[in-house]
């Protein structure tokens, strides 16, 4: 091995076992009075059961609806999101961006995993690895191929970086067909990775 | 990491998956938790997973870096000691002051987040449209080795503004614990053939938020 | 990797310390015996280690990294087949047409080395004393992805011309089997001040050999 | 883990032990015929008892005795060395540059780990590891603190990364009380990490 630093830093006390890690700082931290576990199960409950990608998909289901909505949630996304209880933790500064024949938009964060937590939840394995990390800003097309997307040439791609506390939603384009379509039914229509950049929404 | 070369394919993933290990689980709560002492702030948190050694960064799995972060700040504060990590055992109660999250304030803790947005700090210096050039080096000015959110892949990269975001605390002053130092935050556009030698189409973009002291005029 | 942050002490190690363990001898003859099959070039095989996943980079032992890249350029010239890398059973004798290192052969093939410098190539553009600005990517401008010797820290950057080393050829190049484009190559020296944000000592300086095309005037 | 990409690459198939790797290998190129085990033995033997860093300390003593020899080296180290069967493998385009009161050279490869072979042998361990090529060219000073040597601020040090195919031999200041030693004498004084910029030669 080349020499591991990793020798100075206080987790190395702990077991090397990434499970065991966990389980022996949790045990720790209880016994220290410094975390409650009903406090853990609740987060824990809140982003396997509470928020998700459901709750994106019913802010693109909206725009796609009404106008009006979709007006003021490009001018000022914090403002009407908050309005709808999808606000918060990785979301308190929130910008949608709309893609068009002309401009598909691409969200990723090259330096760790920022993600619109209140509208999508957590990451997917994915967002966090270094390959998207390292390539979606370099070769989004390539990338793109991967989740079965091709554009045309007409079309630019614009990558977002997520350097700071801004978090972005991508708003996919309204498929064609969908016209009679109400908001509950296009909601189902629209996935996670369309709302990261990294899927069109199909037709029905 | 962004722009690096060598790594893999990107493997797709199914809405439903979002715990793969139940270990998983723990380590996403008990960092939250950890969050909400009023030990640290995100940025420090931030800075610590970076600050792991190159090689544990690299082979360590996404929630292990998380998991050893949050160690590692513990022990900085004072929260743990380093017998207590290495026995296991708790040599007595927390003696630092903390806020310890309860159950029933999660939802509200969650739903408040921490907005990085403050009311004053340096007058904006740009305007949408106006060039920029970004810092030659994505190193901390103040802070030798010290964090910061600029990726080196736009180092010495001229762009143009894209939006205004108001004026947000500076993460290379308060990772250290030097303040807020709020300043004017910006989306800068630079035009993918600006930044790598190879670009897959000529009108691709990659926009990243950047602090105003980071840029200067170009 | 020069300039990274976060990597610990040096640790100094005695004269006599050659092969920690055994299987480093080894690994050093095999790969030194490998290059002189004449199925690839010096360039060929640093791209070859370069090109190993970027985790595989970080936690492979050095001669690690040497045998590894070894066996992928074996199988990248068809001198042994994946299968065979598989079983570890030959499935025959070699097809590809090398020269064999004999035991005899070997004080002289390394006596004789490999000289990179060629009698003929671009005139040269600088001499000592010129400021030149480099690159302000570090990457290959022919290959997407490709071999450069070009390090990431110095790209941007502006320096002085220091001594003429004659015209070599451009591993950019050769690594990619695309030939030799000999080129003038140059030690160029960098202030400390203009590389770091934070130099340890304002008169200190970086040299590094750069090629003609990495540089333009400043 | 990460997504890891190992998986692509040919090595992948080997055994992941490194010393169960290396003997898979020399056995399949041995019985393929394109490998002669005799010729292995020979490499080891040469860098472990023939090559290494006492021919560059001959190198060094015979520049501190000898002024002629001296300038020649600093002149055109390629043919001088070539003359004394210094030359070769790692070391075909040499410069040797001299430390002064005013200036100490220090010898790096930051992108892998070039060294001047045919007269220092193979490098340490810590000339090929991931912290001395980060460091020394950043933070030179302290890295030469880790290996005991303090330098003066009226010394600046120049740090050469050996980005091509030229390889750099120090040359140490000679020290203070040395005046009546022979050239063996003083060879004996020269250190290895003297000739790569990471020690300084002390008085006898």
């Amino acid at each position: 091995m080349p020499h591991d630093h990793s020798d100075d830093h206080p987790h190395a006390l702990l077991p090397s076992e990434p499970a065991l890690k966990v389980q022996a700082l949790e045990t720790l931290l209880v016994e220290k009075g410094l975390v409650d576990p009903a406090a853990l199960d609740e987060i824990i409950d809140t982003y396997e059961h509470r928020i998700g990608p459901r709750g994106g998909a019913a802010v693109v289901a909206r725009a796609w609806s009404d106008l009006g909505f979709r007006a003021a949630l490009l001018d000022d996304a914090d403002l009407v999101l908050a309005g709808m209880g999808l606000h918060g933790r990785q979301g308190e500064h929130m910008v949608v961006v709309e893609n068009t024949e002309a401009l598909h938009n691409m969200v990723v964060c090259t330096l760790c995993s920022c993600y619109p937590w209140p509208l999508l939840g957590i990451p997917p394995t994915w967002y966090k690895s270094d390959a998207y990390r390292a390539r979606a800003v370099r070769e989004p097309r390539k990338v793109l191929a991967e989740f079965g997307v091709s554009l045309p040439d007409t079309q630019a791609v614009r990558v977002w970086d997520s350097t700071a506390e801004v978090r972005y939603l991508v708003l996919p384009q309204r498929p064609v067909g969908t016209e009679g379509m109400d908001e509950a039914a296009l909601a189902a229509l629209v996935t996670r990775d369309s709302m990261i950049g990294c899927g069109l929404v199909a037709a029905p | 990491m962004g722009g690096r070369f060598g790594d893999g394919a990107v493997i797709p993933e199914a809405e439903g998956v979002l715990f793969k290990q139940d270990w998983h689980r723990r380590a996403l709560a008990l960092t939250l938790a950890g969050g909400t002492l009023g030990l640290w702030n995100l940025d420090i948190s931030r800075h610590a997973r970076e600050k792991l050694a190159p090689t544990d960064y690299a082979r360590f799995a996404y929630y292990e870096k998380w998991i050893s972060a949050l160690a590692d700040l513990l022990v900085e504060t004072g929260a743990l000691s380093a017998e207590e990590l290495a026995t296991g055992r708790a040599a007595g109660p927390a003696t630092v002051d903390v806020n310890v999250l309860r159950a029933a304030d999660v939802a509200g803790v969650l739903a408040r987040g921490g907005p990085a947005n403050r009311d004053s700090g340096p007058v904006a210096k740009f305007k949408p449209g106006d060039r920029v050039q970004v810092r030659a080096r994505a190193e901390n000015v103040t802070v030798d080795g010290g964090h910061t959110r600029l990726p080196a892949y736009l180092a010495g990269a001229t762009g143009i503004i894209q939006r205004h975001h108001g004026t947000h605390v500076l993460p290379d002053s308060n990772a250290h614990r030097l303040g807020e130092a709020p300043e004017p935050l910006y989306a800068v556009a630079f035009a993918a053939g600006d930044l790598w030698a190879h670009p897959e189409h000529a009108g691709d973009q990659v926009v990243a938020d950047l602090w105003q002291s980071y840029l200067s005029p170009a």
